[in-house]
């Protein structure tokens, strides 16, 4: 009742907030405080033992949509809440249209939805739903690149979510089921089905375009670069989680171990070569996303629970510190007047202090160091990963987030002199004190002796040799370009890029 | 295997939408293309269950034979709505385009908002 | 169940050839069918609702919607400020000088004529927003944005600057005096002297004949000495049709239709 | 036409990609089609929904799936379109013209031609709608019927003749509050004890008008939804024609 009463209310926030008016925004704060409520009795009665499922209008189980509320599902609902109060706070003395708001509720209710969602069809709407409200959230401010960044993003979005469709197709065909338990009963009765490993590349290739996996989601690093920060957050926070969250529940119908290691350290190493490439620092955010979303795959794929946990602990420590980012970042270019990485060094003066304080704060937790959660949940996550390959595979792309995050260092000291001071701190004030309560929080999820053990010597020797050999890799490759393409990402690369992908999955499900 | 059949010309049609996404440079080609790959797996779906001796599900009191799998038709109908609301709102998008560059070249627009000054605020 | 089988086989053929065409109208009428023919597909397939939805979105509103989108090649769209005589409506039709003009060029092109009437004084910001190809109706050559080409006069006209009411201390020398061009729509100045207020314009004399039957009493009428006619302004982008209304416009004066015209519509 | 020929050359797509492209996009459709394994129709699995149909008291199992079984996917779909019609708006009005401009009527003929085909169209929107539990089609049929019937006038006798009837004001209340309706119908089992989503309403006899529960209720509130969300992309189509 409560998780679907959760989507169900912002649909209907958002059907009000079409009326206009100035109580738009005193609605977005009411939603707020819905939500808010319904995530704690959620987890009340989730800590009480209870197993929230439902099927939607009480109809059979093998007819209707069931939702699951589970111990995956409420963290990453609560990431979501976080992401829109900061969200919130941050544009709060902004002129916004309640046409902003309106797709604003329909981006976190759908985003509630999928969290709980068990339904194959039911994700593929949410999915298509997601995709045109932060569609037309990234071209929101009208400019020419916006739009044809977004409208990038809709066309490859919509062929992965076409693929996705004709999954659906193969599954229910050999199934009859559009239900991910049951199909994971059935194919579990009958492993080796020719069918299985076409039905699994589309519907996997099909996600990983709006999951941000490198193969697929050539679209991103423009989409996220050229938005608004405050929907830069939202994207990289919410949207693109919700696609890895389809592709976890996947993870547990079809055999995918294999394909999410590949694919995870193929969009990490990329990522992290493109972000140490690029001088401009919305695309540098947006091409680490891409790197952090492999991190994530590696995670799943490394089939121990303990860095099942670790990745689901890092997509929650990734979104917190990635809005931070985004949100700090977009201020400074704001009053920089320029996303150069250069241009903002020499005007870093005009920087405001909250937001270097915030700047720093994100790229401590992102490149890993100690006290922040992207420390722990790195660690727990490395704690699962037994492949020494895959191992020094993750090394690699620590060393790489340190290399290219060093390029941000000269930004930071200096004093201020800021003179477009806008009241957003309270934003990062907020989310701080998110990253700050994170850490008894992931105790929560994470059992304490794998806890216990990562918090160990070794694993911050890791971490300080990556982020020395990081900063070396940058004092080496100072304003040398690495050579890599740039035209990857238009429509018709993006379009062969995906099809090439879903093959590349159907081979390693088929053939290895 | 290779049989001529609905599922056959869906993934054919599929197929041929890839490439005139792949291969048309002009956008409302391209939009046209990415309508086809659309439409191909709804004829997909709903070829899952069209038999020659089904009948349409609908229910009549003198029913003569069993009805046709009625679940993928049934989500095929949300599938189009939202294909036609992607098509509505990527032309809009191309239109706010062509006010700017002047044109529906892809090759071109990308050229152009690649050399493009970005001005902030 | 032939049928749909042979339906079946023409979706590939019908989609290629579409996605071929080289000009955009077809490849959307290519698409329109291929969808008709996949709603058929759909009927047979015993699937009557997804048929329906299908032939509705799908193959109507969709296409509806590409063929408004694009631009129209076939079409010359002529925004015109009204004036009796040159270009006027009557009922629901057309009719005036350059409407004549305009009409005989439009078939000589193989263009659909479509005209939008809009203010005077915003002609020049459709043109410029290339939302029309030209622009007609009672227009002077001079003072138009630079970007826009001003075709050769086509009818000889002259300036008449109306000043007034004139009071008992009326100065002599209205020859040096600064007078506004006309700017707004005529029937500001036609309300403007039904009420008598003071006015100081300058009417076209196609606009000065429509303005004198509302009577002029008491207001000076000066004419210009300066010669000049009307023109036709066409828009930046429309370079090619500037020619071929030029070459037109001469070929009308040569043979005496312009004459003819003129005599028809403005005596 | 005033195109330079040059610039066309270096704008050439490699035909590397294209090459590589008919490649994969070719192994990609030999490989599904092989691995689908199709073998003739789906069966099975239909007495369930017959179960359902029966449930609902709707004869047209597809809509006792549409909006019985599977509400909620309906539901965002109908947010989609609103989202459609709610960014078209957005995007297409705000740099409208900023100048006022009447078209012309095209002839009499076309007005007359208007005036004979307007109402059937608009019945058979509402036919379709009103018996979208007895028979094939429903809301969203039904909504798309009677506004392409408004398509028709608005291009014939420009948006501004119909916009004097739809007023934009009403318009807008109702695009929300039909929307919020909705969404208040599909919570209201919930006041009487039921599940949300659920139907409150008795079947009915299946085949009779007023059977299916509170899907005629639905297939109204969406077919109203969808003519309102569709005339507002259509006026707006117009508006703007003529311009990629």
């Amino acid at each position: 009742m409560e998780l679907i009463l959760l989507p169900l209310l912002r649909f209907a926030f958002g059907a009000i907030s079409m009326a206009g008016g100035r109580w738009t925004r005193a609605i977005s704060l009411l939603a707020l405080l819905c939500d808010a409520a319904l995530l704690t009795r959620i987890a009340l009665l989730l800590a009480g033992g209870a197993r929230l499922e439902i099927t939607l209008g009480g109809w059979a189980d093998a007819v209707g949509i069931a939702f699951v509320g589970d111990l995956i599902g409420l963290p990453i609902a609560a990431l979501i809440w976080g992401l829109a109060v900061a969200v919130a706070l941050y544009t709060w003395r902004n002129e916004l249209r309640p046409y902003f708001f309106v797709l604003l509720h329909f981006l976190i209710g759908s985003a509630f939805a999928m969290v709980f969602t068990q339904d194959l069809f039911n994700a593929y709407v949410i999915l298509e739903l997601l995709t045109l409200t932060s569609f037309l959230l990234v071209g929101y401010e009208r400019k020419p690149r916006q739009i044809w960044a977004s409208l990038r993003y809709l066309i490859l979005c919509s062929v992965g979510m076409s693929l996705f469709l004709l999954g659906i197709a193969v599954a229910y065909y050999h199934t009859g089921t559009l239900n991910v338990v049951r199909l994971a009963a059935h194919i579990a009765g009958n492993p080796s089905a020719s069918w299985i490993p076409l039905a699994a590349a589309l519907l996997v290739g099909g996600v990983a375009v709006k999951a941000g996996i490198f193969f697929f989601s050539l679209w991103l690093p423009a989409a996220h670069s050229r938005a608004m920060p405050a929907v830069s957050a939202l994207l990289s926070g919410v949207v693109i989680k919700m696609g890895v969250v389809e592709l976890f529940r996947l993870a547990e119908v079809f055999p995918l171990d294999l394909t999410f290691t590949v694919l995870g350290v193929a969009t990490g190493l990329l990522g992290i070569l493109y972000a140490i490439q690029t001088y401009d620092l919305k695309e540098l955010l947006a091409f680490h996303t891409l790197s952090q979303i492999g991190y994530l795959l590696i995670g799943f794929g490394a089939e121990s629970a303990a860095s099942r946990l670790g990745a689901l602990d890092y997509a929650i420590a990734h979104g917190l510190f990635k809005a931070l980012l985004f949100l700090a970042v977009g201020q400074a270019v704001a009053c920089v007047g320029s996303s150069d990485v250069r241009a903002l060094k020499l005007e870093r003066c005009s920087i405001p202090l909250a937001t270097r304080i915030a700047i720093a704060v994100g790229m401590l937790g992102i490149v890993g160091i100690p006290p922040f959660a992207g420390f722990t949940a790195k660690a727990v996550l490395e704690s699962g990963v037994h492949s020494i390959l895959v191992r020094v595979m993750v090394g690699v792309i620590s060393v790489g987030t340190a290399a290219s995050f060093s390029k941000l260092l000269p930004l930071l000291p200096a004093r201020s002199t800021a003179t477009c001071e806008r009241p957003t701190t309270a934003a990062y004030a907020w989310l701080g004190g998110a990253i700050a309560l994170f850490l008894p929080l992931s105790a929560t999820l994470v059992p304490r002796s794998i806890l216990s053990a990562t918090w160990q010597w070794p694993a911050y020797l890791e971490a300080g040799i990556a982020v020395m050999l990081g900063y070396g890799v940058h004092r080496l490759l100072r304003g040398r370009s690495l050579g890599l393409p740039k035209r990857l990402f238009r429509v018709e690369e993006g379009t062969v890029a995906i099809v090439a992908g879903v093959l590349i999955v159907f081979a390693l499900l088929r053939f290895v | 295997m290779f049989g001529f059949n609905g599922v056959t010309i869906a993934i054919v049609l599929f197929g041929i939408g890839l490439l005139g996404l792949i291969i048309r440079r002009d956008l409302v080609i391209k939009l046209l293309a990415l309508g086809l790959v659309n439409s191909a797996t709804i004829l997909c779906l709903v070829s899952l269950g069209a038999q020659e001796s089904g009948a349409p599900p609908i229910l009549t009191p003198d029913m003569r034979a069993a009805i046709v799998d009625p679940l993928p038709q049934a989500i095929v109908l949300s599938a189009i709505v939202i294909n036609f609301a992607i098509l509505a709102l990527a032309l809009v998008f191309v239109m706010l385009l062509v006010e700017r560059y002047h044109t529906t070249d892809s090759a071109r627009i990308e050229r152009e908002s690649d050399t493009e000054e970005e001005t902030w605020n | 169940m032939t049928a749909r089988l042979v339906l079946l086989g023409l979706l590939p053929l019908t989609a290629a050839l579409a996605l071929l065409q080289r000009r955009r109208l077809y490849a959307i009428i290519g698409m329109a069918l291929t969808s008709l023919l996949l709603a058929s597909v759909f009927y047979l397939s015993q699937a009557p609702d997804v048929a329906i939805t299908e032939a509705a979105i799908g193959a109507a509103l969709v296409t509806f919607i590409y063929v408004l989108a694009i631009r129209r090649t076939g079409r010359l769209n002529v925004v015109a400020s009204e004036v009796a005589g040159l270009m006027e409506r009557v009922g629901d039709r057309i009719q005036g000088f350059e409407w004549e003009i305009l009409d005989r060029f439009a078939r000589r092109v193989g263009l659909d004529l479509s005209v939008q009437f809009v203010r005077i004084d915003e002609i020049e910001k459709v043109l410029l927003q290339r939302d029309a190809d030209l622009g007609a109706g009672g227009l002077l050559p001079d003072a138009w944005d630079r970007r826009l080409l001003t075709s050769r006069e086509h009818l000889p006209t002259a300036r008449v600057a109306i000043v007034g009411p004139v009071s008992s201390a009326a100065r002599d020398d209205e020859s040096d005096r600064p007078s506004t061009p006309l700017v707004g729509h005529l029937t500001d100045v036609i309300d403007a002297v039904r009420d008598r207020r003071p006015i100081d314009t300058r009417l076209d004399l196609a606009r000065f004949l429509v303005l004198s039957r509302h009577g002029l009493d008491g207001y000076r009428v000066v004419r210009d000495d300066i010669e000049t006619g009307y023109a036709f302004v066409v828009a930046p982008h429309r370079a090619d049709l500037y020619t071929q209304l030029e070459a037109m416009i001469e070929e009308l004066r040569e043979s005496g239709d312009l004459d003819r015209m003129a005599e028809r519509y403005l005596t | 036409m005033i195109a330079k020929r040059p610039a066309r050359s270096r704008l050439r797509r490699p035909p590397g990609l294209v090459v590589v492209g008919v490649i994969l996009v070719t192994v990609f459709c030999l490989v599904a089609i092989r691995d689908f394994d199709y073998a003739g129709a789906r069966t099975s699995g239909s007495d369930v929904w017959v179960d359902v149909a029966h449930g609902t008291g709707a004869a047209n199992v597809i809509s006792s799936i549409y909006l019985g079984a599977r509400l909620f996917d309906t539901i965002l779909e109908v947010l989609v379109f609103s989202v459609a019609a709610l960014g078209v708006r957005f995007y297409l009005s705000a740099r409208g013209r900023s100048y006022e401009a009447e078209l012309v009527p095209e002839s009499h003929i076309v007005r007359v031609a208007v005036g004979v085909l307007l109402p059937p169209i608009l019945l058979l929107g509402i036919y379709v709608l009103s018996y979208g539990h007895l028979s094939p089609g429903g809301g969203f049929s039904g909504g798309v019927i009677g506004a392409s019937g408004l398509l028709f006038a608005a291009i014939s006798l420009g948006t501004a003749h119909v916009s004097q009837r739809m007023r934009p004001p009403v318009l807008r209340w109702m695009e929300w509050s039909v929307l919020l309706g909705l969404i208040a119908l599909a919570a209201l089992p919930a006041t009487c004890s039921l599940p949300l989503l659920a139907d409150p309403l008795p079947a009915g006899r299946m085949g009779s008008l007023m059977s299916g529960g509170s899907i005629p209720l639905y297939n109204g509130l969406i077919g109203l939804k969808v003519f309102i969300g569709a005339w507002i992309v259509i006026k707006h189509f117009v508006d703007h024609r003529g311009e990629i």
